[in-house]
C-alpha cells in the first residue's frame, strides 16, 4: 500500500461516508475533517513537488489487454494540492453558516447533495490526476465531467439546468475527441501507457501527430473553455449554488490544462507541435495553440467586463484566465511553462476568495447584480479586503500572486520574442483591470442603498476561509519561491528545464524579479504615502455620504445617486460594436444545422412506401457491390458476356 | 446460348420485377399484396431453375429404373423441397397480410396506402401523446388536425 | 549590491528629487501653457504654495476609510515607483523588478485612486474613474508595444541594463525611431495632461474623478502628479535617451522630454475618451508595430 | 447434447397443443407455455454445467441423423448458447402476463420462443430462412394483436417491408445454391473461397443483408421501428429490440465470416451501419416523446453494431458482440422504465421528485448506453473506436468521425430528458395529458394519467440490468476474458468448419491454411 | 416523384439481376447437395418421391418450420379477425340476411357430392406421397378446398371451430411426436424410424419409408386444417363497405 493508494482509497470511503450520511447535520465538520486528512496524506507525498520519485498506486486493473495503473508524479500532486487545499477552503466555507442558510433555503437533502457533489468531484479530480495511462486518463476525465455535471445540475433554477446541460454536451463533445484520440494513439504506438506512447510518438510522422494534437487540443480545450468553446462554462459555474461555484471557479476547468500539459507538453512533446506548419498561415501549431489561448484571454475578458452580475463576470474571467495558462505552457521554455503552471495555483486561490465574497454578499443581501448593489464597503469591510487583495491578485497587479505568474508569461513572451501575443496578453490584463474594477466599485464601493443599511459583515465562518486565502495570496504574492519550488518540480516531471528561482522571485541575467524587494518598496512608499496624508494638512472630518456634490441638490435615501448602470459607457461606445456573438450565432448554426439534417432524417423514416426502400437500398447495395467488383462498363459487358457464355 | 434460358430466366426476373414494381408505385394496399404474391412466384421460379438440368427428368424413382439409377438424368430435389416451402411461407404471410387488410379497412376505412400512413402517424402521435386527438363528432378533418398537432410542435419550441 | 546605508539613503533620496524634479515641471508645466496663452504665468514658488495651501485647509472631507487609503496608495504607489527608476548614481531597487514590474507598479497609484473616488459615492467622480480607465486602456496598449520593442531590442528588462547598452552603444532614439515616436504619443496619455485629460477635466470638476477631494486630499493629488510627470520623464529618457551619465545631462533630458509634447498638445483641443481610444489604438499603435518589424 | 434441439422442438409443441389443452382446462394451457420456457432454461443450463468444455469446444448436432452436408445441422457455440439461453430468458421475463390475453397469444409467444432459437442455433442457409419467417410471422402478428387498429396498420407496413425483404434474402439463398449446389453453412464456407468470392456471391450477401437487415434494423430497412414500437407494449417492444435484432445481427455476422469475408461486403455493412446510427440519432433528438426516442436510439445503437462488425479482425468483432450484448441488456430495461413513462417528454416534469429511485436507475442505464467510463458500454464504445481507427478505408473514417458526434447528439436528448425529469414540478405547464392510453391492455382506457406507476416487475427487470452493468464493472477483467474468447470462436470460421466436418478436419486444413 | 423513383429503383433492379443472371450456370447447376441425396436417397429413406425424401428426412426440420408458419399465420389471421370491431354485427345482420343468399340448389348439391370425393383425393394424395409426385402439401390443400367448398356454397353459416383447431393442435404435434419418438430411442430427432410395422417394403410400395407416411399424414391434415381455418375465418369477415366501418376502440376517427 503506498501512499497514493491511502489517499484515493480514502477518499473513496470518504465519499461513501459522505453519500450516506449526507442528510446529519454534522456532515459539514465531517466534511471539513476528511479533506484536512486527505491534504495530510497528500503532504506525505511532499516529497514530490521537490523533485521525489513519482509515486504509485499498487492498484492495477488489467481489462481488454490493457493494464490501468495509477501514479502521481510532481506534476499531478501540484494539481491535486491545489483541489485539495481549494476544497478544504470550500467545505470550510460551507460548513458553517452559509450551510445553515443553505439548508434552511433548500432541504437538508439539496445541502448534503452540494457536500456530495463536493467528494465526488474532489475524488474524480485525484483519479484523473493519478492516472497512469491514457486509459484512466479517460476514465478520470469522464468522472470528473459527470461529478461537475452533477454540481451544475443541483440548481434547480432553469437557466442553470439549460447550463448544465449545454456544459454535458459540450464535455461529451471533447470526451469523444479524446475518447478519438486516444484511439488513434493505440493504433498508432500499440500502447497507452505513457512512456510507451512516448517513444512511439518519436515514430509518427507530422500529420499523424497534427491529428492527434487537434483532437487532444479540443478535447481538454473544451473543458478549458478556449475559444471557440468557451460559451458553455460561465453559465455553468456561475449558477452553481454559493460554494460550488467556489470550488468549481477555482479549480474544475483547470483539469483541462492538466491534462493537456501531460498529453501535448509531456507525452507528444512541444518540439513535435512546433514541427507542425500549419498551411496558409505563418503559424506553427505551437503558436496556433498560443494564439487560441491570447484570444481566449482577450475574448472572454471583454464578455466579462459587458457582465452586469458578479458571479457571471468572475466566471467569464475564470474562462479568460485559462487563456493565460495555456498561453503560458504553450511558449515552452523554463519561464513560460513555469509561468501557466504556477498560474493554476495563484488564479485558484484569488478565484475561491473572489467567488466567496461574492458569495458571502449574496448571503448577506440576496442579490450579486450590480444593480442593486453599492456601497457594502461600510458594512463588510473585511469582505472587501478580501476583495480588493484578490482583484489585484486577478489583474495581475504587485504584490499578490497574480503578478508573479503573468509576470513570468510576460517575460518569456518578450523573451521569445512574440510581440503580437505579448500585446494580446496585455489587452487582456488591462481588461481584466477595467472589469475587476467595475467588480469592486458597483459592489462595495459608491452609495450603499437604503434596504443594505443593516446589512453586517459576513459572518466568521465565511470570513475565516476567506482571509485564509486572502494571505496565502499575499504570502504566495510576496515569496513565490515556495510556490515555483513545486512548479520546478512539475517541470522536471514533465520534461522541462525546471524555472531559476528563489524565495522572492526569479534569478535572471536580462532581469529578474525580487517580489520581496519589490513589496518592501511598495509598502515603504504606502507609509511615505501614509506619512504625507496623515501627518500633514489638517485632520479630516468625515461626512454622511448623502452629504456629497450633487449639482446643488439635497440627496436623500431617496435618490439613487450611484453610478454602475453600464459602467463604461465611453469605451462601449467604441467597442461595442465588436461584440457580434459570433460564438453564440455560430453555436446556434450548428444547432439549426443539427435539427435540419434530423427533419431531413425524420422525412425519410415517414416513407410512405415500405417496400421502396428495400428496392431501393438492394438496388444501391447490389450497384455498388457490382461495381466495386469491377466498374461501370463492366457491368454492360457482363451482360453481354454471359449473354454469349 | 439456349432460348430457353433466356426466356426462363428473363421471366423469373421480369416476374420479380413486376411484383416489385407494383409494390412500389401501388397505393391500394390489396393490390400491393398481390404485387408481392407476384413478386415471390417470380423469385420462386428463379430458385426451381437453379436445380433444374438440361436433360433432367423429376427426382422420382419409377419401379423399373431401380436397376440402373446412376444412368438417370435426375433434376435437383433439393430446391424442389425448398421452392415447396417457401410457398407455403408465401401463403402464411399473405393470408396475415390479407386479415391486417380487413381490419384496417375495417377501421380506418380505407385501403390507400398514403391515407393509411397520415392516420397511423397520427395515432401514434395521439397515443403518445403529443398531438391533440381529434373527436369523431367534431368537423376537423384529419390534415387540419395534423397541422395542429405540428403547430403544437412550434408553439412549445 | 549596494550596501544597505546606501539603499537606505536611496529609498529617501530619489522620490525625494523625484517629488522636487516634479514640482519644477508642474511650473514649467504652467509657465509653457502661459506662454502660449499670452499671459506671464505663476512665480517660481508656486507650486508649494499650492501644495502648503491646500494641506492646510481647515475643512478636509473624508468619505471613510478608503478614501484615505486610496490616496495614500496613489501617493505611496508613485514613491514606490521612483525607487524603480534608475536616475544619475542611484539605482535603487531597479536590478530587482525591472520594466515590466515597474508597468504594473504604475497601475497601482491608479488603482488607489479610483479605489478612494469609489468610496466617495458621487457617480460624478465615478464616471470619471470610469474614463480614467478607459484612456489607461487606451494608452497602455500602444506603451506596451513600445516596452516590449525596447525590451527586445535591448535583450533585457532591466532598466539598469538598457540604459547600460545606450551608454555604451548608442541612444535608443536613433536605433529605434519609430517606437519612439509611438512611446511619445502614450507618455502624453500618460501624463494626464492635455489633449487627453476629459477624465480629470480640471475646469468641469463636476464630472471628473476630483469631484469630492478636497483640501489634502486636493493636495494628496497635486503631490501625485508631480510624481507623474517625473516618472513619464525618467521613464522615456532610460528608455530611449540612455539616461544620464550625470544629473545635469540627465535633468535636461528629462525636461525636454517633458517640455515637448506638453508644448505641442496645449495647442490641441481636448479629445472625447472613445476619441481617445479610437486615436490611441490608431496612430501609435500603428507607429509602434513598424517599429517592432524592424527591431525584430 | 443432443436435447439441444428441444429448444426449439418443445416450444413448438407447446404452441401446437395450448389451444387443443385450452379446450379443456385453461389453466393447463398457460402453464404449459411457461413450463416449457423453464425447461428450456434448464436443458441449456444443464449443457451448460455438465459439459464445461462448450466454452473451449463448440458442438455440431444433427438433425434426422443425415449428416451436415446432406441433413440440417445445428451449431452450438458459446455465443449461440449464449442467446439460446437469452431467448426463453428474455421471453420468460417480457411474458404477457394478463388475464386477458388470448390463449392463441401465448402459442405466438411459444413460436416466437422456437424460431430464435432455431435462427441462433441453425448452421442451415434455408433453415435459417425457415426459421427467420417464422420469427417475421410470430412478430407481425404478435404486433397486429395489440389491440389497436395502430397496431395492425404499423404492422402491415412492417409486413410489406419484411417479406419484401425476405424475398430478397430468398434470391440471394437461390444465387448461392445456383453457385455452389449445397446449402450447409460450413460446407458453403469451404467452397466459399472458389465459388462464393466474386461479384455473385457479394451479391448474394447484399440481397441476405437486405433481407436480415428489416428485422436486425438496419438503417434503410427500419423505418418499420418507431411505428411499431409506438404501438406495441413495452414489453413486445423491449423483446423486440432487445433480442430480436441482436439475433438477425448475429446471423448476418456469421454469413459474414463463413460466406463472405471480403472487404465488400464489410464496407457495405459498415457504411449502412454508419448511416444508421446517424439518422437515427438525429430522428432520436428530434423526437418529442418517450418511447419514439428509444426506437430511434435502438436504430441507432443497431447501427453502431453494425459497424462494429463491419471492422475486420478481433477488435471489431470483440466491439461488436460488446456493443449488442450491452444493447440486449439496456434496451429492455428502458422500455421497461418506458411503460410508466409513456407519452410526450415534456409530461415527465418533476417525476424525479416523485420517484427519485427508478430517475437514478434510469440515468445508470443511460451513462452506460452513452459509454460513461466505468460503465460497461464505455468499453464497448472504446473497442470500437479502437477499431475504427485501426482501419484505413474511408468508410472507417467517417465512422470515427460519425460515431462520436452521434453519441453527443445521444447524451444530448437523453440528458434533456432527464433534466426535465429533474424539473420543479410547477416550472412549466404539463401538454395536455388526458388523452394518453394505457400501453399494455386491449380494453379502452383512454383517460389514464400519462406519468403512472412502473409496474414491479419492469422495475425489477431494469434494476437487476442495472446491477448487472455494475457488478461487471467490478468483473471487468473476466468479462473482458469471456469477449476475448466469444469473439475468437466466432471469427474463426476454420473452427466452424472443422466442428461440423471432423472427418475432412485434417485433410482440409492445410489446403485451407 | 414516388412513381419515378419507384420505377427507376424497379428498372435498375431489373438490369441489374439480369447481368447477375447471365453469369448463373444454366442447367449445369453444381448439385453437390443433390447428387449426393439423389444417390444416397434411396438406400437410406426408401422412398421414390426423393422430394418427399428431402422434405421429411433430409430438411425435416424445415417443414417443421413450414408448418409452424402456416400455424402462426392462422392464430394470427383469427387473432386479427376475431377483433370485437369485425365480429360484432355479423351474427345478427349479416347472417340473417346472408341466410337467403344460398348459391342456388345445383350448386349446391354438386358441392356436397363433389366434397367426399375430393377427401378421397387428398388422402390417396397424402398417403402416396412418398411414393409419387404429391405429398402433404398438395394433399392438404385438396382436403382445405373440400373443407371450405360447402361454407363457400352456403354463405353467412358459421362453422364452429373446435374441429379445425383440434385437428391443428393435433396434427402438429403428432409431426413432432414421430421426431420425439427417435430421441426416445436416443437418435436424433426426426430420424426416420424402420422397424418391424414401419416401413419395410421394398421401394415404391406403400409400406416403404419408414415413418415417413406418418410425417407427410401429419403435414398433410395440418396443411388442410390451417388452410381451411383460414379460409373460414376469412370468410366470415362481414362484408366491409364504406357505411359499416365499426369505431369500436378507436378514439380519433375521421
Amino acid at each position: 500500500m503506498s501512499v497514493l493508494d491511502d489517499l484515493l482509497l480514502f477518499t473513496a470511503l470518504a465519499s461513501v461516508a459522505i453519500i450516506v450520511l449526507r442528510r446529519f447535520a454534522f456532515i459539514s465538520k465531517f466534511s471539513v475533517v476528511v479533506y484536512v486528512l486527505a491534504t495530510v496524506l497528500l503532504i506525505k507525498m511532499s516529497a514530490l513537488g521537490y523533485g521525489g520519485e513519482a509515486v504509485y498506486s499498487s492498484f492495477t486493473v488489467n481489462v481488454l489487454g490493457q493494464v490501468l495503473q495509477w501514479r502521481f508524479d510532481a506534476l499531478s500532486w501540484f494539481f491535486a494540492l491545489i483541489t485539495l487545499v481549494v476544497a478544504l477552503f470550500t467545505a470550510l466555507f460551507m460548513s458553517g453558516a452559509w450551510g445553515d442558510k443553505y439548508r434552511k433555503e433548500h432541504s437538508k437533502e439539496a445541502y448534503g447533495l452540494l457536500q456530495v457533489a463536493l467528494i465526488l468531484n474532489v475524488l474524480s479530480m485525484l483519479v484523473l490526476l493519478a492516472s497512469g495511462d491514457l486509459l484512466s486518463l479517460f476514465i478520470g476525465w469522464e468522472l470528473v465531467s459527470w461529478a461537475s455535471f452533477m454540481m451544475m445540475a443541483l440548481n434547480p433554477d432553469k437557466v442553470a439546468r439549460k447550463a448544465a446541460i449545454k456544459y454535458i454536451v459540450y464535455a461529451m463533445a471533447g470526451a469523444m475527441a479524446i475518447l478519438m484520440a486516444i484511439a488513434m494513439t493505440y493504433n498508432m504506438t500499440g500502447s497507452l501507457d505513457y512512456v510507451q506512447v512516448m517513444q512511439g510518438m518519436a515514430q509518427l510522422n507530422n500529420s499523424q501527430i497534427a491529428v492527434l494534437v487537434s483532437l487532444y487540443a479540443i478535447g481538454f480545450g473544451i473543458k478549458m473553455g478556449v475559444i471557440p468553446f468557451h460559451l458553455w462554462q460561465a453559465t455553468a459555474y456561475a449558477e452553481t449554488p454559493g460554494a460550488g461555484a467556489v470550488f468549481m471557479g477555482a479549480i474544475s476547468a483547470r483539469m483541462g490544462l492538466y491534462a493537456l500539459i501531460l498529453v501535448i507538453v509531456q507525452i507528444i512533446g512541444l518540439t513535435r507541435v512546433a514541427a507542425i506548419e500549419i498551411p496558409y498561415t505563418f503559424l506553427d501549431m505551437q503558436n496556433a495553440l498560443a494564439w487560441v489561448g491570447a484570444l481566449t484571454t482577450i475574448i472572454p475578458t471583454y464578455i466579462a467586463l459587458k457582465q452586469n452580475d458578479a458571479r457571471y463576470l468572475l466566471a467569464w474571467h475564470g474562462v479568460g484566465q485559462g487563456g493565460y495558462m495555456l498561453l503560458g505552457v504553450m511558449i515552452a521554455d523554463s519561464i513560460g511553462t513555469a509561468g501557466g503552471i504556477m498560474h493554476v495555483f495563484n488564479y485558484a486561490t484569488y478565484q475561491a476568495a473572489l467567488f466567496m465574497t461574492v458569495t458571502a454578499v449574496i448571503y448577506r443581501t440576496g442579490t450579486s447584480n450590480f444593480s442593486k448593489l453599492g456601497g457594502l464597503v461600510t458594512q463588510m469591510p473585511l469582505t472587501f479586503m478580501v476583495m480588493v487583495v484578490s482583484i489585484i491578485g486577478l489583474a495581475g497587479i504587485p504584490p499578490m500572486n497574480g503578478f508573479v505568474s503573468k509576470w513570468l508569461i510576460y517575460r518569456a513572451l518578450l523573451l521569445d520574442g512574440q510581440p503580437l501575443l505579448f500585446v494580446a496578453a496585455v489587452i487582456g490584463t488591462l481588461g481584466t483591470i477595467l472589469s475587476v474594477y467595475k467588480l469592486v466599485h458597483n459592489t462595495f464601493l459608491g452609495q450603499l442603498r437604503l434596504e443594505h443599511q443593516d446589512v453586517r459583515e459576513a459572518p466568521l465562518s465565511m470570513l475565516i476561509p476567506m482571509l485564509g486565502l486572502a494571505i496565502i495570496i499575499f504570502a504566495t504574492g510576496v515569496m513565490p519561491g515556495v510556490v515555483l519550488d513545486w512548479v520546478a518540480a512539475a517541470q522536471i516531471a514533465i520534461g522541462i528545464a525546471p524555472v531559476e528561482h528563489n524565495l522572492g522571485g526569479i534569478e535572471l541575467v536580462q532581469g529578474g524579479l525580487n517580489m520581496i524587494w519589490v513589496t518592501g518598496v511598495m509598502f515603504y512608499g504606502f507609509a511615505v504615502g501614509a506619512i504625507i496624508f496623515y501627518f500633514l494638512g489638517g485632520k479630516s472630518k468625515h461626512i454622511h455620504q448623502y452629504d456629497n456634490y450633487a449639482g446643488g441638490h439635497f440627496l436623500t435615501s431617496k435618490v439613487r445617486y450611484h453610478y454602475s448602470n453600464h459602467f463604461y459607457a465611453g469605451l462601449m461606445h467604441l467597442i461595442g460594436g465588436w461584440y457580434r456573438n459570433i460564438f453564440i450565432k455560430l453555436e446556434y448554426a450548428l444547432v439549426s444545422l443539427v435539427s435540419f439534417m434530423s427533419q431531413l432524417s425524420e422525412n425519410f423514416y415517414r416513407s410512405s412506401q415500405p417496400a421502396m426502400l428495400v428496392a431501393a437500398i438492394v438496388m444501391l447495395a447490389l450497384w455498388y457491390i457490382m461495381s466495386a467488383d469491377g466498374s461501370a462498363p463492366v457491368l454492360v459487358q457482363g451482360l453481354q458476356g454471359g449473354m454469349s457464355k | 446460348m439456349p432460348a430457353i434460358e433466356v426466356v426462363l430466366y428473363s421471366g423469373a426476373i421480369g416476374l420479380s420485377i413486376i411484383g416489385l414494381t407494383g409494390l412500389l408505385l401501388l397505393n391500394n394496399v390489396f393490390r400491393m399484396l398481390l404485387a408481392l404474391v407476384i413478386l415471390e412466384s417470380g423469385v420462386n421460379l428463379l430458385l426451381i431453375l437453379s436445380g433444374f438440368r438440361l436433360a433432367g427428368v423429376a427426382p422420382v424413382i419409377l419401379p423399373e429404373q431401380l436397376s440402373n439409377l446412376s444412368a438417370i438424368v435426375m433434376n435437383d430435389p433439393v430446391p424442389q423441397a425448398l421452392v415447396l416451402t417457401a410457398i407455403v411461407i408465401g401463403v402464411g404471410v399473405q393470408a396475415l397480410g390479407l386479415a391486417m387488410i380487413l381490419r384496417i379497412k375495417a377501421q380506418y376505412g380505407t385501403l390507400n396506402m398514403l391515407k393509411i400512413r397520415e392516420q397511423l402517424e397520427f395515432d401514434l402521435a395521439v397515443q403518445s401523446g403529443v398531438a391533440t386527438p381529434v373527436s369523431a363528432h367534431s368537423p376537423v378533418s384529419l390534415a387540419s388536425g395534423r397541422e395542429r398537432q405540428l403547430s403544437n410542435h412550434k408553439d412549445e419550441q | 549590491m549596494t550596501s544597505v546605508t546606501e539603499l537606505l539613503a536611496e529609498l529617501l533620496l530619489m522620490p525625494f528629487i523625484a517629488f522636487v524634479v516634479g514640482l519644477a515641471m508642474v511650473l514649467m508645466y504652467r509657465k509653457i501653457a502661459a506662454r502660449l496663452q499670452r499671459r506671464i504665468g505663476p512665480p517660481l514658488l508656486q507650486p508649494i504654495y499650492d501644495i502648503v495651501k491646500l494641506y492646510g485647509k481647515e475643512t478636509q472631507i473624508s468619505h471613510g476609510l478608503i478614501h484615505d487609503i486610496g490616496l495614500v496608495m496613489a501617493v505611496g504607489g508613485y514613491v514606490a515607483a521612483e525607487i524603480f527608476l534608475p536616475v544619475p548614481g542611484m539605482d535603487g531597487i531597479a536590478d530587482k523588478g525591472g520594466i515590466i514590474t515597474l508597468s504594473y507598479v504604475l497601475m497601482v497609484p491608479s488603482l488607489g485612486l479610483a479605489l478612494g473616488v469609489g468610496q466617495c459615492a458621487n457617480p460624478n467622480g465615478s464616471i470619471g474613474i470610469s474614463r480614467a480607465l478607459t484612456a489607461m486602456l487606451a494608452y497602455d496598449i500602444p506603451f506596451i508595444i513600445v516596452v516590449f520593442g525596447v525590451a527586445t531590442h535591448y535583450q533585457s528588462t532591466s532598466l539598469v541594463g538598457m540604459i547600460e547598452y545606450q551608454q555604451i552603444h548608442q541612444w535608443g532614439i536613433f536605433e529605434m525611431p519609430l517606437l519612439a515616436v509611438a512611446g511619445l504619443f502614450a507618455l502624453q496619455g500618460m501624463m494626464g495632461k492635455q489633449p487627453f485629460e476629459i477624465y480629470v477635466a480640471p475646469a468641469e470638476i463636476a464630472t471628473g474623478p476630483m469631484v469630492e477631494m478636497s483640501g489634502k486630499y486636493m493636495g494628496g493629488l497635486f503631490v501625485m502628479q508631480t510624481f507623474q510627470l517625473y516618472t513619464a520623464g525618467v521613464l522615456y529618457t532610460s528608455l530611449f535617451l540612455g539616461g544620464g551619465a550625470n544629473w545635469f545631462e540627465f535633468l535636461v533630458k528629462i525636461f525636454i522630454v517633458v517640455a515637448i509634447p506638453m508644448s505641442v498638445a496645449l495647442v490641441f483641443p481636448r479629445y472625447r475618451t472613445e476619441d481617445m481610444v479610437r486615436i490611441m489604438w490608431k496612430w501609435p499603435v500603428m507607429v509602434a508595430l513598424i517599429g517592432i518589424a524592424f527591431v525584430l | 447434447m443432443d436435447n439441444i434441439v428441444l429448444l426449439v422442438v418443445l416450444p413448438l409443441l407447446a404452441a401446437f397443443l395450448m389451444p387443443v389443452v385450452a379446450r379443456s382446462s385453461e389453466v393447463v394451457a398457460r402453464t404449459l407455455g411457461l413450463s416449457v420456457l423453464f425447461i428450456s432454461i434448464g436443458i441449456i443450463l444443464n449443457v451448460w454445467s455438465q459439459s464445461g468444455q462448450i466454452d473451449s469446444q463448440a458442438v455440431s448436432i444433427v438433425i434426422g441423423g443425415f449428416l451436415p452436408p446432406l441433413g440440417i445441422n445445428f451449431y452450438v457455440d458459446q455465443i449461440s448458447l449464449f442467446f439460446a439461453l437469452a431467448v426463453p430468458v428474455m421471453v420468460l421475463l417480457f411474458w404477457p402476463w394478463h388475464r386477458a390475453t388470448s390463449i392463441r397469444e401465448y402459442s405466438l409467444m411459444m413460436l416466437l420462443t422456437a424460431s430464435a432459437s432455431g435462427l441462433i442455433l441453425s448452421g442451415d442457409l434455408f433453415n435459417i430462412y425457415v426459421f427467420y419467417e417464422l420469427l417475421g410471422i410470430a412478430s407481425y402478428s404478435l404486433v397486429a394483436i395489440q389491440g389497436r387498429v395502430s397496431a395492425v396498420a404499423a404492422s402491415f407496413r412492417y409486413l410489406l417491408m419484411g417479406s419484401v425483404g425476405s424475398v430478397m434474402m430468398l434470391l440471394g439463398i437461390a444465387i448461392i445454391y445456383t453457385q455452389t449446389g449445397t446449402l450447409n453453412l460450413a460446407h458453403l464456407s469451404l467452397l466459399a473461397p472458389e465459388k462464393l468470392n466474386n461479384m455473385l456471391g457479394l451479391a448474394s450477401f447484399a440481397l441476405i443483408l437486405t433481407g436480415m437487415g428489416v428485422k436486425a434494423e438496419l438503417f434503410p430497412v427500419n423505418s418499420w421501428v418507431p411505428e411499431v414500437y409506438g404501438s406495441v407494449s413495452s414489453n413486445l417492444a423491449a423483446l423486440m429490440a432487445g433480442l430480436l435484432s441482436k439475433l438477425a445481427v448475429i446471423v448476418i455476422v456469421r454469413l459474414l465470416i463463413l460466406l463472405f469475408p471480403q472487404p465488400e461486403a464489410l464496407q457495405l455493412m459498415g457504411m449502412l451501419g454508419i448511416l444508421g446510427v446517424l439518422t437515427g440519432e438525429l430522428v432520436a433528438w428530434r423526437s418529442r416523446d418517450f418511447v419514439r426516442m428509444l426506437s430511434f436510439s435502438s436504430i441507432g445503437q443497431l447501427g453502431l453494431i453494425f459497424l462494429a462488425f463491419s471492422i475486420p479482425g478481433e477488435m471489431g468483432m470483440m466491439a461488436g458482440i460488446a456493443i449488442a450484448l450491452h444493447h440486449m441488456l439496456v434496451k429492455p430495461a428502458l422500455f421497461m422504465l418506458a411503460t410508466g413513462w409513456r407519452g410526450a417528454v415534456e409530461n415527465l416534469s418533476g417525476v424525479a421528485r416523485r420517484s427519485p429511485f427508478v430517475v437514478l436507475l434510469f440515468i445508470v442505464l443511460i451513462l452506460s448506453l452513452l459509454g460513461i467510463p466505468p460503465l460497461p458500454g464505455f468499453w464497448a464504445k472504446y473497442l470500437l473506436m479502437v477499431g475504427l481507427s485501426s482501419q484505413d478505408g474511408f468508410i472507417y473514417t467517417l465512422g470515427m468521425i460519425i460515431v462520436p458526434l452521434a453519441m453527443v447528439i445521444e447524451m444530448a436528448y437523453l440528458f434533456k430528458i432527464v433534466m426535465i425529469m429533474y424539473r420543479k414540478d410547477n416550472d412549466e405547464p404539463a401538454v395536455n395529458n388526458s388523452n394518453i392510453v394505457d400501453d399494455s391492455n386491449i380494453v379502452d382506457d383512454s383517460n389514464i394519467k400519462v406519468v403512472q406507476k412502473h409496474s414491479k416487475w419492469g422495475l425489477a427487470i431494469a434494476a437487476s440490468v442495472a446491477a448487472m452493468l455494475i457488478a461487471i464493472v467490478l468483473q471487468l477483467q473476466p468479462a473482458s476474458d469471456k469477449l476475448l474468447s466469444l469473439a475468437n470462436q466466432l471469427s474463426d470460421r476454420n473452427y466452424y468448419i472443422s466442428t461440423v466436418f471432423p472427418q475432412i478436419h485434417t485433410v482440409r486444413m492445410q489446403s485451407i491454411k | 416523384m414516388r412513381n419515378i423513383a419507384g420505377l427507376l429503383f424497379a428498372g435498375g433492379l431489373a438490369f441489374l439481376l439480369l447481368v447477375l443472371a447471365s453469369y448463373l450456370p444454366y442447367g449445369q447447376t453444381p448439385m453437390f447437395l443433390g447428387d449426393a441425396i439423389l444417390a444416397h436417397a434411396p438406400g437410406e429413406v426408401h422412398t421414390a418421391n426423393i422430394v418427399a425424401a428431402v422434405l421429411l428426412a433430409y430438411r425435416g426440420i424445415d417443414t417443421l418450420g413450414e408448418l409452424s408458419i402456416l400455424f402462426t399465420a392462422a392464430a394470427g389471421v383469427g387473432l386479427i379477425l376475431g377483433h370485437r370491431s369485425l365480429r360484432s354485427d355479423s351474427a345478427g345482420v349479416n347472417g340473417a340476411v346472408n341466410s337467403e343468399q344460398h348459391s342456388g340448389f345445383i350448386t349446391t348439391r354438386a358441392v356436397d357430392l363433389i366434397m367426399p370425393l375430393l377427401m378421397v383425393v387428398g388422402f390417396y394424395i397424402i398417403f402416396y406421397g412418398h411414393v409419387t409426385p404429391g405429398g402433404g402439401f398438395q394433399g392438404g390443400v385438396i382436403l382445405a378446398t373440400a373443407f371450405f367448398l360447402p361454407v363457400l356454397v352456403r354463405p353467412g353459416t358459421r362453422i364452429e371451430h373446435g374441429v379445425i383447431t383440434l385437428l391443428e393442435g393435433l396434427a402438429g404435434s403428432g409431426f413432432i411426436l414421430v421426431g420425439l419418438w427417435a430421441m426416445f430411442y436416443d437418435q436424433p430427432f426426426l430420424q426416420p424410424i424402420f422397424d418391424s410395422f414401419l416401413g419395410t417394403g421394398p421401394l415404391g410400395s406403400l409400406w416403404s419409408a419408414g415413418s415417413l407416411p406418418l410425417l407427410y399424414l401429419a403435414v398433410g391434415l395440418k396443411v388442410g386444417s390451417e388452410l381451411a381455418g383460414l379460409l373460414v375465418t376469412v370468410s366470415e369477415v362481414p362484408e366491409l363497405s364504406e357505411t359499416n366501418i365499426s369505431d369500436a376502440d378507436d378514439i380519433n376517427r375521421k
